[in-house]
This record gives C-alpha cells, structure tokens and sequence, in this order.
C-alpha cells in the first residue's frame, strides 16, 4: 500500500516537476470541458435530489447538459488525443456529445410526467446523465479500458432506470437486461485481454501491430462486438433490447434505443479504425449488418405494440449504422455518413418515441390520431418517414450518405441489401401510419412536456435534413 | 430573373396543400382549384417555352445549395429535351384535370393527388440533380398508385399492386447507379450536368451502372418483357389516370434512357446499342401485334403504347450507336418528337375510349357498332386519332417515326423491319373502326348521348395538337434540334 | 520451474473450485467454493510475482464475497440446498458451448506466437510503476473508474432501497 | 410559284372552308377545283414556256418539303385538275339528294389536294405524305355510306392494300436518302448500283400497291363499293395513278434489270385483270378490272424503256375512264341505283345521248382511230415492239390490246341489247356536262401528244405501220368477238376464277388479314402466359426464400426445414394455380409476415435461450473470422 | 514460456466454467457468479502476460484493476437488481421471468 501511494506521490511530483506536463494536464482538462460538465451535471443532479430540491433538478440537468453541448461547439474541428492517447477528441466524441447531451436533456424533459412526485425524481436525471457519461467516454474512447469502463457506466445506469417503476413488469426487464449486459461485458473484458498480451499495450492505436497474429486479433474483435454489440442491440445481441424497453417508461425506452447505441456504435468505429484490414473485420461486421436490419425489420413487422416495435426498428436502425462502421477508415465518406445518421437517429427516434409517449403503447391507440391530434400526426408521419429514408428529411441524408460509404468501399452488395431492407421498414412503418388516418377516437392528452420534445424533435429532423450540409461540413 | 422553372414545378403542389386544407369543400370547389392550378401551371410552362432553350447544355437553370460538399443540390432546369415534354405534360394534366370534372366521390383527394402527381412529373422532366431527379421518379409511382387503388375499375387494387412492385422494385437500381455516377464523379457531385459533361464511369462500372438504369427505365417504357404491368394497370386505371399513366409516366422511362443511359454512360451504351435496338424492334412489332389480337379497346391503346415507345427505345439506341453527329441528331429528334406525339395522340385516344366507357360501360369492341351515326363527334374524333396513331402523314406521329425509322437504317438497315409495325397499327385500328364504329349501328346504342362541352374541351385541344405536330412539326422539332445537334460531341 | 508448479497448482485450485461453483445445489457452498477460486486466483498472482495485485485480490475478494454471502441467504429458496432441487437449465447446450468458448481460449492461448518472455521484475519496482501509470498515463481511466463506482453506488440503492412513504 | 401552290391550295382551302362552313359544300368544291384548273393551266402553259419553278417548305431538320413545277408534274398537276374538276361538276349533279354532301366534298376536294401535292412534290418526304394522305382520303370516299354493309371492310381493305405496299415506298426512301444524304428527288434519281436495283424494286412494290398491279389488285374491284364520282376520280387520276405517275417520275433511276420486272408485272396485269374484267356482271366492276388492266399497259410501256408512252396512255386513260365511268353513274341512277349489268340490259337504247358518250369513251379505250385511246395505245405497243425485251412485252401488250376490245364489245353489247326503260335523273344537267367535256377529252386527246411529247423533250419509237396495223386488228377483232360471243364461250374454264378477280386461296383476307389476326391473338394468349410466368418465377423465388430461410433458422433446424419447405413449395404452387398477381402479393406479405413470426418466436423471453442464441451467432462470427484468416 | 502458457490455459478454462455457469443457472445470483469466474479468468490472463511479456507496460496492471472494479460493481449493481425483483416477484428465478417476450 504504502509503496503505491509513494508511487502516486512521486507521479504527482513527476508532473509538479515539469511544467510542460501540467501545461499539458490543463490542455487535457480544457480540451474534455464538455464530458467534465456532464459528469458535473450528473453529480448536481444528485446534489439536488439529497437537498429535497427535486424541482430544481430538471431545469439543471436540462441546463447543465445544454451547457455541455454548447461548450462541444467551439471544439469542433480539434482532433487530437489527451491523456497519452487514451482518449481521443475528435469529431467522433464532439458529435457524441452535440448529440447525446441535447437528447439526454429531451430525455429528462419527457421522463418529467413519468416521474414526478415519485422519490428520487432527480436519481432519475442523475442516472439519465451519468449514462449519457457513459456513451459519449465510449465514443471517445482510445483505450480498451475506457471501453471497457464506458460499456460498465452506460449500462450500470440503464439497470437502474430501466427498473425504475419497480414493478413485475419493470424489473424482469432490467433483471435481462442486466444479465445479458454483464455476461457479454465479461466476455469482452476476457477477449481483450489478449489484445492487451498481443500488443503489450491497451491503446487502441496499437492494434495496427495485430496484423500478423489473426488469431488474437480474431478472439479481442470477436470479444469488442459482443460487448459493444449488446450496447448497440445489434442481433444476435439484442435480445434484452425488447423486453427493457416495453418494461421501463418510454422516456426511459427512448433514452435507451438512442444513447447508449450511439455511443457504442461510435466507439467501434474507434476501435476498428486502427485495426488491420487483414482481419477480415469489415466482412463480419457487414454479416452482423446484414443480420440486424433483416432481423429488426421483420421482427417489428408483427409487432402490435408500438414501443417494442420502435425497439426492433431500433435494432434494424443499428444494423444501418455498421453500414458506417464497415466503410470507417477506408472511405470519406464514412465519418459524415456516421455523424449525420447518429444525429438524424436521435432526432427521430426521440420523436417516435415522443408520440407514443403522447398516444400510449399499442397499435390501437394510434387510431384517429392524425385527426385527433393533426399536428402530432403529422410530426409522428414525418419521424416514420424520415426513419425510412424518405427525403429531403434527416434519415435519408444519413442513409443516402451511408450506402455512399459502403459502396465507395466495395461492399455494394451490402448496400443493396440495405435497400431492400429500406423497402421492408416502408412496410413496418406504414402499419403506424395507416391507421392514423382512420376514424378518430378522443384525443390523447399532451403535456407541454411532451409537446417540447417531439416539437424539438421535428424540427432538428427537418432542419438536419435541410441543412446537413452544416453536420457535415463540421464532421469535416 | 423570376424563378419560372420553380414555380412552375411547385404551383401544383402548392393547388394540392390548399386542398388539403380546405376541409368539406364542394367537389364543384375542388375540381376549380385543381384546373386553376394546373391551368396556371400550363401558363408557366408556355412561358419557359417562350424563354426557350440555348443550343448548348440547359437552360433557365435555377440552383439552391442543400449539401454543397456532397454535392446534393436543388437543382432544375431544362433542355430542347426535356422542355417540349413538360409542355406536353402541362397540357395533358390540364386536360386530364379538366375531363375529371365530373368526378364526385372524394374530389379533394382525387384532384390533390392528381397535382401532386403533376408536380412529381414535371419534376422528373426538370431535374438536374441525380437526387431530386430519383425523389420525383418515385414520388410519380406512389402518387399514381393511389389513383389507381382509389378511383379505378373492378380489378383496382390488383393492378395498383402489380404497378406499384414492377415500378418500385424496378426503380431500385436505379439508385445503386445513381450512387455508382456519385461516387465515379470527380469532385463527387450529385449535379446532373457534369455527370453529362464529362462522363463519370467507365469500362465495366459504366456497363453495370447501364444496366442497372436500364431494367428501371425498360420496366418504366414498359419494353418487353417487362410491360405486363401495362394493360393492367391501363385497363383498370380511371380514364385521366390512363391517359396520365400513357401521356405522361411512359415517358419517364424513355426521358430517363435518354438522360442517363444515353448522356451519362454512352460508350457502355454503345456497346449495348444492337441489343437495346433488338429490344426496341422486338418490343415495337410485338406491341403492335399483341394489340391486334385485342377486343378490349383499353387493352388494344395499351399495347400500341409498347409498339410506339418501341419506336422511341429504337431511336435512342441508334442514336447511342452512330458516330454521325447528323444520324444521331436525326434519330434523337425523332425519339424526342416521337416521345410527344404519343403522349397527345395516346392522351386522346385514351379520353375517347375512357368517355365511350362512361357510356356504354363496357370496352369490348364486339359490343359496338355503327357508332358513327350515333356519336359522329366522338367517332370522328376517334378516328382522327387512330389514323394519327397509326402514323398517317400529316397527323402527330408521322414525322417522328419517318426520323426514328430513317436514322435506323443508316446504322442498323435490317432493324429497319420494324416499319412493318405501321402496317400491324394500320390494320388494328381500322379493324377496331369497322367493328365499334362502321356499320349498322346497333340498336341499343341508339340513345347514346354525344359529346358534352366539357368533353369536347378535354379532347379538342389534343386533336389540335395532333393536327399541329402533323402539319408543322418544325415548330417543335427546331427546339429539340437545338440541342440534340450538340449532343455528344 | 517452481513458478511453473506453483501457477499450475493454484490454477487447478482455481478451476476446481470453479466448477464445485455450479455443482453444489447449496447456495452458502457456491458462494463459498466462489470465494476459495477467486482467492485461488489471487495465490496465482502471488506466485507470478505481482504481489500487489495478489494481495488486493485477495483483500478484495474476501470482503465481496463475505457480503455476497448475505446477500445469497436473503434471496435463495432453500438457501442451504436442503431440497436438493436442480437450479440448472438447458445443461447440455450450456456444457456444449462452455466447452466450446474454453477450447476456443485455449487454442489462442496456445497457437498465437506470443512473442519472448520478459526477464525478472524485481518487487517493490512494479508497485510504483503502477503509481506512475495511475497517475500519469491512466488518471482519466481511474478518475472515470471512480465516477463508475458513484453510479454503481446510485444505482444499485436507487433499486433496492424501499421506496419512501410506501409499505 | 404562287399559282403554282394554288394548284394544291385551292382544293385544300376548299376542304378546309366546306368543314368549317358546313353548307355550300358544291359551290366550294367547285370554286376549288376551278381555281386548282386554272391555276393548273397557267403553270403548264408557264412550264411551257421554259419556265421551271421550285420552292422549299420547312420540314423535318435537314429534310425540308420541296414542291417543283416543272414540265413532267406540270402535265400531271394540268391532269389531275382537268379529271377533278369535271368529276367534280358531274358530281354535284350525281349526289343531289344525297346526305353528308359536306362530308362528300371535303373528301373529294381534300383528296384532289393531296393528289395535286403528289405529283407536285420534289422531295420525298412530301411525296410520302401525299402518298399516304389519297390513301386515307379513298378510305373516307370509298366509305362513305359506310352504314351500308360490305362498304366498311371495301374501305379498310382498299387502305390496308396500299397501306402495306406503301412500306415499299417507305424502304426506297430510306434507300435512296441512305444513299444519297438527300431527299431531293431529282438528286436522288442519280443513285445508281445496287441501291438503284433495291429501291427500284421497292418502288414498284409500292406503285403495284397503289395501281392495283397483280397480285394486289384485289381491292380494286371492291373499291367500286363507293360513289361513283369517287371511282371516276380514284381510277382516272389520283389513286390508281399514283402508281404510274410514281414509276414514270422515277423511271431515270430505274436500272434495266427491274425495268423487266416492271414490264413483266404489268403484262401479267393485263391478262389477268382483263380476263377478269371479261368475267364480270357489274358494270362498275368491270371498268375497274379494266383500269388495272391499262395500268398494266402503262407498266409494259415503261418496262419497254418508254416512260413517255406510258404517259399517254395515262392521260388518254383518264379521260376515257372518267367518262366512262360517269356514263355507269348515270345509267346507274336511270336503273333506280344499280351497276348489275343485268339490271342496265338495254339502257343503251333507253338513254341514247349518255351511251353516245359511253361508246366513244369504249371505242377510244379499245384503241379505235381516230380517237385518242388509238394513239396512246399505239404508242405503248411501238415501245414494246422495239424494247430489247420485245419477244416478252410484245406479246402481252397485243394480249392486253385483244382483250380490251373483247372486254369493251361485251359491255357496249350487254348495255345496247334488251329493253330497258329509264326513270327520270336529277341532277342530269351537271351530270351531262362533266361528262360530255371528258368525252370530248377522250376523243381529241390524241392531238394533245405531240406538243406533249415536244414540251417533255422525249421522242416517242418511230411509227411502223406495221405496229399500228397489228394494235388495230387486235382490237377490232377483240370488239367483234366480244360483241358476238357469250362470255361463258370465251373464257370457258377459267371463268369462275376470272370473276372472282383470280383471287386465290381467300386473297389478301385469307392469304394475310385472317393468319396476322391469328397470330396476333396467339401472341395476346402468350402475352398473358408472361404475365403468369412472371408470377410463376416470383411465387418460385419466394419458395427457394423460404426454404434457405428455413434452412438457416438457428434451432430445430431439420424438422423445420422439412416442414415449411413443403409448405413452401405448396404455397408456391398456390400462387402458381391462381393466375393472379394478388396471389404472388398476398404469398409475398404473408411470407414476410410469417418470417416475421419466427424472428419473433426467438424472443422466447427466456434469458438463458437468447443467450445461447448470442452465444451461437458469437461462434459463428469466430468461425468465420478463422476460417477468413486461414483462408488468406 | 510454460508458465505463460499454464497460466492462460487456466484462464481459458476458467472462462469455458464461467460460460457453462452463466448459461445454465437458473438463478440470477447465479448467473452472477458464472460473470466472477469469466472474470477471474480475464485477470489471470491479464497478469500471466504482463509478467511474462510486459512488464515494462503498467498499463496491464491498470487493468486489472479495472477488471475488479468491474467485478465488484457487477456484484454490487447485481444485488441490487435482484433486491428489487425480489420485491415486485418474491423470485429473483430466471424461468419466472417471461412475461415480457415475441
């Protein structure tokens, strides 16, 4: 003990010593201001919560995340690493966080009528900004172990929140969730580890040096996409994602299909961005591809209930952000085609699941609502569409930007695939769609909450249609 | 200067958003908002006819930046091409429009579909960029399938289904190719124009990417023996929507060949040429026969659609084929005339059949007779339009085809057989005119009504046009000439 | 060579108690055969000579499953496997592809060229490297590590505490 | 070159004005036909004078439309407005009383126009079009009662035959353009070679078409179905013209080996169509077979290398043919509306004045002197006699001479025998002065050759005595016998098939109309088999899905597999039987939706089951990133 | 070399144990314990190749400390899932919860 805490000492004097170093410590800490106010944001939240002061604590969290996402802005651009390279800021991670913070905020905002005046209102913001910690650590990750920690803080807070009512229905999902999450993490962990013994070293930039020993290179990816695979509910790794989603809030559900997905996605793109072609990882990472977006969209086709049919379609959406995983690195193409589809994702994702939050879970429910509730409809018609690729809206920038990607690296049989899944989603989306327009029941009331988030969310899926220009341009 | 190409394009869309908000109207309401719409719409199109087109690439081009580093713009514009067909489908809208004045059950969405779909095509006509061009080539389809599905014949949903998956699975490779030219164009752009300028692909890519815009545009033509889609759909379709779905939407498939297939990758189509030429000779003499054997009018106009856009897919292969600048102008002149002349002569017959079909309620031929003596006016009309379908000199069709055919046999003598077509069409139509309208007339038609004011002016303006595009058709053709005398240097 | 004999001893250790986890119908029995591997596992450590490591493992394990203990006894139908009820499922399959994942490992482990072996490391050395690299290279690892641990804490309470004003 | 244009612009503006009027129809035919006479006229005598005009329209890009005034379609354009106008003159007399006079005159007028522009024209294209355009408008005339029966198919036969002949035309065009990069007629003449022989060939496809050569004479005879004056003017100078006038323009470019084929056809015309005409028993029918007789004779002239003879003959023809005609039409209204020559025994003595007419016109056709039939047809018979093919033309031409007289005595004799009283005629002024001009044009034309001849600048073979005598007898003896003899007795065997036009095996209905009609339904019964077949592949498709679907289903695997395959395949049948597309949709949607359930039935809820499900598709990647590595 | 070689079989067996226990108890707590023993052989893989091929990289060391944090919050956060099963079920049995499916 003592000798460690020597060795602390002497690392602390190390960088008394230097000036440079602190200098460096300071750039480092200036350069994570974003990921630091989240985790600030978190930690205030909670604050609040202890004082009794729940109200206090959604406009917060609200601001604090908001605030995050501002201080993201000015960075952009910036690619570099800090902290010898464990982890990285570059576009990935401040995409991660304009996007992640601002709909983790939206999160909050619809959770509001879900959990007001319950206990532990604010653990609820907490946790919901402690996930999103954890998603945007994944996106910047440099080192397995922030892999490794980010999957753990991403998913120890979804335990929570997914269990959050508490009854039957609620925990058995986080009870699957939780053992599918720490079974597959433990299997990661295990797998990496022979990276760590091929490389002698835990930064990804390294694994370059795993081009002549495929066998362990084969174990660690095989280890990186259960793990991460589990986080972005990507068949066959999916399974919990249903049965959390329809057992927690659909704040929580909304929350759940968006951030930590992002996050993970973005962090294989991290960690295959070094990784030697020769290991065939683009192939397998196209087969999972081509089995999440069949395996999504045929699943929901017979969904009855809307928040688990949003579920499968989410499934099918992940399979559509590996078409970027398998073209990054290799194409120009694919950082934009990410960035922009992680963007437009949330935007209508959130708003999907805004609506069904506004008129209830079953299929039924949706019945009249284009009459009842005109601009609702229309707002959930213009989510479902642009979910389907539908232009000139966000989702089919994204997509457009996507098969560009994974044509440009040789894969176009991939991207034909996709497309006829596109024509498959038409159908799954259409059976929403379609009975908005039949004879109105009463409408459904809307709080102004609700109301916030799925406006919010139109016009981010139009305006990042419109304007995509802008995401890319900055996803440089 | 006024952005006319634009607003042109949008002022029907802009008719259906207001009927879209004009709760409970009158169908009497509907309808005027709809002519008036695709009324002013026609107004704009004369007006870029008026602006006219310079001999090289497009003109009155109106650009907005969407997503300028890839590329993706909106852009529109037109070319000696593309305008005479958005003059021509202005006009066959309006009349259409016109002619479904009597439509009652559900008239605000009848009309606004009937805008939206106007918009879709007048947009497919103007694009410039290969991503607003694949919007409204698929935004057409689905619009076109509501009509069908809602206000068709007995077989309706039937035939909007079998439409609608040959045309959407049809149009799915026509993205990967779009794709294909985005990724092969160097900076990648989505800018139609440039793709044309300097042709982006190449070799086996080229070939590939032609073939994949080839099944889209032969399903579209329809060539055979992809064109089952087409007496379905037509003989179900309610009459506007048929003379749409022939006017209008047939040329979508032939603009598109030109388009891309012809401008964007014309060495791989030159090396296809004799084939897509067999195709088209094939197509045409089986059109046309296949519409001999027919009994169900409908049907017969149907299929003589494949014989004519037979002639049209012909024309562009020659023309693809020829190293001589005159035989490629003169084949793509009468391909582009030809394209015309068959949306207002087809528009025609299909309002004629359509108005009998009010009638008598049945198409069957066998079940006329003599019809002459009852309805002169509708038989007269009739029979104008069947011999200037049938190619008669002096009437629409005439000029196009002498282009087409005597392009052909500069480069392809032996595909010149397909003139044989003209002798099928001639004996089809005057075998459908002895039988539905020579002869005794038959008793129970007697009380047959003629044509009404608003009939006479859904279908007058097309016979003029027949008669005009017969008489003069240098005033059409001076425009198309101007640029496909540039084409492909 | 003694380190040789003394890893693989422990290790059989290790596995043996591993598997006596899942044989045992008596929960108390598992949690403690759990206990015994992991400390195992720690004795390995020692005996590679990363005596820290081993002590923490050790430390760490014995805490963790003392209250894993306690936790078992609350929850367990028949705690003590007096029953003898079977508490497993789908054993074949789950044998068929434990085997498979171990065979699996095993072939890495032995068929990947892990390259020369390093040279002795004398004690007290690694410990403060291992301060070093605490402080230096991986301070955001163990800063996120910590801020892990407060969401763990947050979470498992925000569950498992009743709720207030009910029952 | 105005007057000129006002050749065509007259009766154009004529049709126009009478469709917009609707009343006046005569009194605007007339003015038009007049002004087109006048204007005709003036052109000639213009032409004549040394005078050559030309003038270019806009048409189709490089392709413009050309109209030329120069001595050969100077005499055409005088022709054809000397017959329109006079047959116009008999007609207002010959349809008083009738309906649809509007669109009687239109027709008529319209029809002259477009034959005006024919022989006009000086470029292809226009040429074409005029071509097409007398073929739609005989197809208007010649169904005009079309609520009458049998008038209906005459009409669309009449327009089918020239229609497919008129491909040829279309094929010599693209020939000669092809060729020569021009349209210009006068330039393309210059082609020579192999291109010269095709288009030659094609060109004579398309004037048998229109001159009712043999084989393609049939429609013809049916033709008569129309008005009278319709038939004057079809059989003197427009459509049957069309033809020669079309070989004799073209005849420079002619090379002499299809001069033979030319000559040969129109030998063969002449007996047949004359055998024919012997064997008829309506009068009007009789006058056609005669006129694709004559025209045979012209064929011959020009196949002897002669065009100009046959140039004559041509208008000696129209003369005596339209009179001839007319002269039918007047008898045809005194017998109470019908050319049976059974009905008209004896009307020859009933109407004196008309049979004067019609016996001049007669004896002028069968060649007697001195009317101008003799001339025209002596020229044709000089021709053949000196033509290297003599010991081939000669023959015929005699032949043709024989039968002529056989055919004409027969009529004159059935017209003069017998009693037969007539009812009055309306409308016999008009009648009798168009008609009493033409006669007179048929006995004097013979004067009119020589400065026509002067005025072409080609020299007709020098007169023989010889020839004429030979030309003379032939046709005295022809009139003897066929006044003399019961035709029966003349023709004995061949009869039968003579009067049927010599039309075998169902002519052009059972040689061309009836299989293309067969073939085409099969074709539509195929058409529809694609459509299935369409289906078929897709239900197929759809099976082979399920299958490899079932296949690769993670768990129970085999049973699985087995079952949905037959299930599968029988649903693919399904959708095979019904021929319906809703088959294959329904099969689709409820295949996907079925594939739906079973993705679905791998959420069993049961953690430990998704697990190993993870589990597996973890195995699987491993593998195939092994195999991927060992591969490489 | 043989040490190394020992020490990560044993890792590997460990892990195919840790597998066999997740995927066949029915137990939550269970289950658990199968996470520990897969865990318990990540750490000794981690430490067989720092000492034998990385001394020199601490970075090793750190994780192991992380794998055991991650242990231990897996427990933790475990127990805490089961309590409030427990309390909306009385069962914390994996075959009792299938409520939720298809």
């Amino acid at each position: 003990m003592l000798a460690l805490l020597q060795g602390m000492e002497e690392g602390m004097q190390g960088m008394g010593g230097g000036g440079g170093m602190e200098m460096q410590m300071g750039r480092d800490l200036a350069l994570l201001a974003p990921q630091i106010a989240v985790a600030l944001t978190a930690v205030g939240a909670l604050v609040f919560e202890m004082l009794r002061l729940p109200r206090v604590a959604l406009p917060f969290t609200v601001i604090g995340l908001l605030v995050a996402a501002g201080l993201a802005v000015p960075l952009l651009g910036t690619e570099t690493v800090v902290f010898t390279g464990t982890y990285r800021v570059d576009p990935l991670s401040q995409w991660a966080v304009l996007a992640l913070a601002p709909t983790t905020a939206l999160c909050a905002v619809l959770a509001y009528p879900e959990v007001k005046d319950t206990d532990r209102e604010g653990t609820v913001y907490a946790l919901l900004s402690f996930t999103s910690l954890g998603a945007i650590v994944l996106a910047g990750a440099g080192d397995v172990m922030f892999i490794v920690l980010g999957v753990l803080l991403s998913s120890l807070g979804s335990f929570a929140l997914a269990a959050y009512p508490r009854d039957d229905r609620a925990t058995e999902g986080a009870m699957k969730f939780l053992v599918f999450g720490s079974v597959t993490t433990s299997v990661m962990i295990f797998g990496l580890t022979y990276w760590y013994g091929a490389t002698g070293s835990t930064l990804l930039s390294e694994l370059s040096m795993l081009e002549n020993m495929p066998l362990a290179a084969a174990a660690g990816l095989v280890a990186v996409l259960v793990g991460l695979g589990y986080k972005a509910s990507v068949a066959p790794f999916h399974f919990w994602a249903p049965d959390a989603y329809d057992g927690a809030p659909v704040s929580i559900a909304a929350f759940l299909s968006i951030v930590p997905k992002v996050g993970a996605i973005f962090a294989l793109a991290q960690v295959v961005r070094d990784l030697p072609t020769g290991t065939l990882w683009p192939l397998v990472v196209a087969v999972l591809a081509v089995l999440s977006m069949t395996y999504g969209n045929l699943a929901a086709l017979v969904q009855d209930n809307v928040v688990r049919l949003l579920a499968y379609s989410s499934i099918a959406q992940a399979g559509y952000f590996l078409l970027g995983v398998v073209a990054f690195g290799r194409g120009d193409l694919a950082l934009p085609a990410l960035v922009v589809f992680a963007v437009a994702y949330a935007a209508m994702n959130l708003g999907a699941f805004a609506v069904v939050a506004l008129a209830g879970r079953d299929l039924r429910d949706f019945a009249g609502l284009g009459r009842s509730r005109p601009a609702a409809g229309a707002a959930m018609v213009v989510f479902l569409i642009s979910l389907v690729g539908v232009p000139p809206l966000a989702g089919f920038v994204g997509k457009l930007l996507l098969f560009g990607a994974t044509i440009e690296t040789g894969f176009t049989w991939l991207a034909v695939i996709a497309i006829l899944n596109s024509v498959l989603s038409l159908a799954v989306y259409l059976r929403i769609v379609v009975p908005m327009y039949q004879m109105p029941k009463e409408a459904p009331a809307g709080g102004w909450a609700v109301t916030t988030v799925w406006a919010v969310a139109l016009v981010a899926t139009v305006a990042v249609g419109l304007a995509a220009q802008l995401v890319v341009g900055w996803a440089g | 200067m006024f952005p006319l190409v634009s607003a042109t394009l949008f002022l029907p869309l802009v008719g259906a958003m207001l009927l879209v908000f004009m709760r409970g109207s009158s169908p009497r309401l509907a309808h005027a908002v709809g002519i008036a719409a695709s009324g002013l719409t026609l107004l704009g199109s004369i007006l870029m006819w008026a602006r006219g087109v310079t001999g090289e690439g497009f003109s009155q081009v109106e650009e907005v930046a969407w997503i300028p580093s890839l590329g993706a713009a909106y852009r529109v514009g037109v070319d000696g091409i593309s305008l005479p067909l958005v003059l021509m489908t202005a006009i066959l809208f309006f009349v259409s429009l016109v002619f479904s004045a009597h439509i009652s059950e559900r008239a605000r969405s009848y009309v606004a579909l009937f805008l939206l779909l106007e918009t879709a095509c007048l947009g497919v006509f103007v694009a410039l960029d290969a991503v607003l061009f694949y919007v409204f080539f698929e935004v057409s389809l689905v619009g076109m399938y509501f009509i069908i599905a809602g206000w068709g014949y007995e077989g309706r949903q039937r035939a909007a289904l079998t439409f609608f998956i040959y045309t959407l699975l049809g149009s799915l490779p026509l993205l990967l190719a779009i794709l294909a030219l985005y990724l092969g164009s160097e900076p990648n752009t989505f800018d139609m124009r440039s793709y044309i300028d300097s042709p982006p692909l190449s070799g086996l890519a080229a070939t590939l990417a032609l073939i994949a815009m080839l099944v889209t545009f032969f399903v579209k033509t329809p060539v055979f023996p992809v064109h089952t889609w087409l007496p379905l759909a037509h003989t179900e379709a309610p009459t506007a929507g048929s003379v749409i779905l022939a006017g209008v939407m047939l040329k979508l498939g032939t603009y598109g060949l030109v388009r891309f297939a012809l401008q964007m990758t014309p060495d791989a189509l030159k090396q296809l040429a004799p084939l897509v030429v067999a195709l088209g000779v094939f197509s045409a003499l089986y059109g046309a026969f296949v519409a001999l054997g027919q009994t169900d009018l409908k049907r017969l106009v149907a299929y003589t659609s494949v014989n004519h856009m037979g002639y049209v897919v012909v024309g562009v292969g020659v023309a693809a084929a020829t190293t001589d600048a005159e035989v490629r102008s003169l084949a793509l002149d009468g391909a582009t005339l030809q394209m015309v002349s068959h949306g207002v002569v087809t528009g025609a017959l299909f309002l004629l059949v359509g108005m009998l079909q009010d009638r008598a309620h049945t198409r069957d031929m066998g079940a006329f007779g003599g019809l002459l003596q009852v309805v002169p006016v509708l038989g007269w009309a009739f029979v104008l339009a069947a011999f200037a379908s049938l190619g008669l000199p002096g009437l629409a069709h005439f000029p196009a085809e002498l282009q087409v055919f005597l392009g052909t046999f500069y480069v392809y003598p032996v595909a010149a057989i397909v003139v044989l077509g003209l002798a099928v069409t001639a004996g089809l139509y005057l075998r459908a005119i002895q039988v539905a309208f020579l002869g005794e007339p038959l008793g129970k038609w007697t009380g047959m009504k003629d044509l009404g004011a608003r009939e006479v002016l859904a279908v007058a303006p097309l016979l003029l046009l027949t008669v005009l595009l017969g008489v003069a058709p240098f005033l059409v053709l001076e425009v198309i000439h101007a640029t496909t005398a540039g084409l492909l240097p | 060579m003694l380190q040789t004999v003394f890893t693989g001893l422990f290790g059989l250790a290790a596995i043996w108690f591993a598997v006596v986890v899942f044989r045992t119908s008596s929960m108390v029995r598992s949690a403690l055969a759990l206990l015994f591997s992991q400390a195992a596992i720690g004795a390995m450590f020692l005996a590679m000579q990363t005596e820290f490591l081993g002590v923490l493992q050790l430390t760490m394990m014995a805490t963790e499953m003392a209250i894993m203990a306690i936790f078992m006894v609350m929850y367990m139908m028949d705690p003590g496997g007096l029953g003898g009820m079977d508490m497993t499922h789908q054993k074949r399959a789950s044998q068929v592809s434990g085997a498979l994942g171990g065979l699996a490992a095993l072939a890495v482990a032995f068929f990947v060229g892990w390259g020369p072996i390093a040279a002795e490391v004398r004690p007290g050395e690694q410990v403060r490297g291992l301060g070093l690299e605490i402080m230096e290279r991986s301070m955001l690892i163990f800063e996120t590590a910590g801020v892990t641990i407060l969401t763990a804490m947050i979470a498992a309470t925000a569950i498992a505490i009743k709720r207030r004003g009910k029952e | 070159m105005i007057v000129a244009a006002l050749i065509i612009l007259g009766p154009l503006a004529a049709a126009v004005l009478i469709l917009a009027l609707r009343r006046l129809a005569p009194a605007l035919a007339l003015l038009g036909a007049g002004v087109s006479l006048i204007a005709a006229l003036f052109t000639l005598s213009r032409v004549a004078n040394g005078a050559a005009y030309s003038a270019t329209l806009p048409g189709l890009p490089g392709l413009p439309l050309r109209l030329v005034a120069e001595p050969l379609t100077a005499v055409f354009a005088a022709l054809v407005a000397v017959v329109g106008f006079f047959v116009m003159v008999y007609a207002v007399g010959y349809m008083r009383g009738e309906g649809g006079l509007v669109r009687f005159f239109a027709g008529m007028s319209f029809f002259v126009a477009a034959m005006q522009a024919l022989v006009l024209a000086g470029d292809w294209v226009l040429l074409l079009a005029a071509w097409e355009l007398i073929g739609f408008s005989s197809y208007l005339l010649i169904g005009f009662w079309f609520e009458r029966p049998g008038i209906a198919p005459a009409a669309s036969r009449a327009f089918l035959y020239t229609r497919s002949a008129d491909l040829g035309l279309y094929a010599a065009i693209f020939v000669l353009i092809s060729q020569t990069g021009t349209s210009e007629i006068s330039r393309t003449l210059q082609a020579g070679g192999a291109a010269a022989v095709a288009a030659g060939l094609f060109l004579l496809l398309a004037a048998m078409g229109k001159s009712a050569q043999t084989p393609l004479h049939g429609w013809l005879l049916d033709a008569m179905a129309g008005p009278t004056p319709v038939s004057a003017l079809l059989h003197s100078a427009t459509l049957v013209a069309a033809g020669a006038i079309l070989l004799i323009r073209a005849f420079p470019l002619l090379p002499p080996a299809v001069l033979v084929v030319v000559g040969v056809v129109g030998g063969l015309t002449t007996l047949v169509t004359g055998l024919t005409a012997l064997a008829q028993r309506d009068l009007k029918r009789l006058l056609a077979a005669s006129t694709a007789s004559q025209y045979g004779l012209m064929l011959l002239a020009i196949g002897a290398g002669v065009p100009v003879a046959a140039l004559f003959h041509l208008l000696a023809h129209a003369a005596m043919k339209s009179s001839l005609f007319l002269g039918a039409g007047v008898f045809q209204h005194a017998s109470g509306d019908s050319t049976e020559l059974a009905d008209l025994e004896g009307m020859g003595r009933a109407r004196r004045l008309t049979f004067l007419g019609f016996v001049i016109a007669g004896l002028a056709l069968a060649g007697v002197p001195p009317l101008s039939g003799f001339w025209s047809k002596d020229a044709v018979l000089a021709a053949t006699f000196v033509s290297p093919n003599a010991w081939l033309l000669a023959p015929l031409a005699l032949a043709g001479t024989l039968l002529t007289g056989l055919y004409v005595g027969r009529a004159l004799r059935l017209l003069w025998r017998g009693e037969g009283e007539s009812e009055p005629v309306a409308g016999e002024r008009w009648m009798g002065a168009g008609l009493a001009v033409l006669v007179v044009l048929a006995a004097t034309l013979g004067l009119a050759m020589p400065p026509v001849a002067g005025l072409l600048g080609a020299e007709l073979s020098e007169e023989t005595l010889l020839v004429a005598a030979v030309g003379l007898v032939a046709a005295l003896i022809g009139l003897a016998l066929g006044w003399a003899l019961p035709t029966g007795r003349l023709l004995g065997p061949v009869y039968g098939l003579a009067g049927r036009g010599f039309r075998v095996g169902g002519g052009f209905d059972g040689l061309v109309a009836r299989p293309a009609l067969g073939f085409a339904r099969a074709l539509d019964v195929f058409d529809r088999g694609i459509h299935a077949g369409v289906l078929a592949v897709g239900g197929f498709g759809l099976a082979l899905a399920r299958v490899a679907d079932t296949m690769s289903d993670g768990i129970h695997a085999g049973v699985l597999a087995v079952g949905s395959a037959s299930l599968a395949v029988a649903r693919a049948s399904r959708v095979i039987d019904d021929r319906g597309i809703d088959g294959l949709i329904d099969a689709l949607v409820r295949g996907t939706r079925d594939l739906g359930a079973r993705a679905r039935e791998l959420q069993s809820g049961l953690v430990h089951r998704e697990l190993l499900l993870a589990a597996a598709g973890v195995a699987l990647v491993f593998a195939l990133l092994i195999a991927g590595s060992v591969g490489s | 070399m043989t040490t190394l070689i020992v020490a990560l079989a044993v890792g590997a067996i460990l892990f195919g144990v840790g597998l066999y226990g997740a995927l066949s108890q029915t137990n939550l707590v269970m289950i658990m314990m199968g996470v520990e023993v897969i865990l318990g052989g990540a750490l000794v893989n981690l430490v067989a190749f720092w000492r034998f091929l990385h001394p020199e990289a601490y970075s090793g060391q750190m994780f192991v400390l992380i794998v055991m944090t991650v242990m231990a919050l897996d427990m933790a956060v475990g127990f805490g899932v089961a309590t409030g099963r427990f309390r909306a079920r009385g069962s914390i049995e994996m075959e009792e919860a299938r409520d939720l499916k298809g």
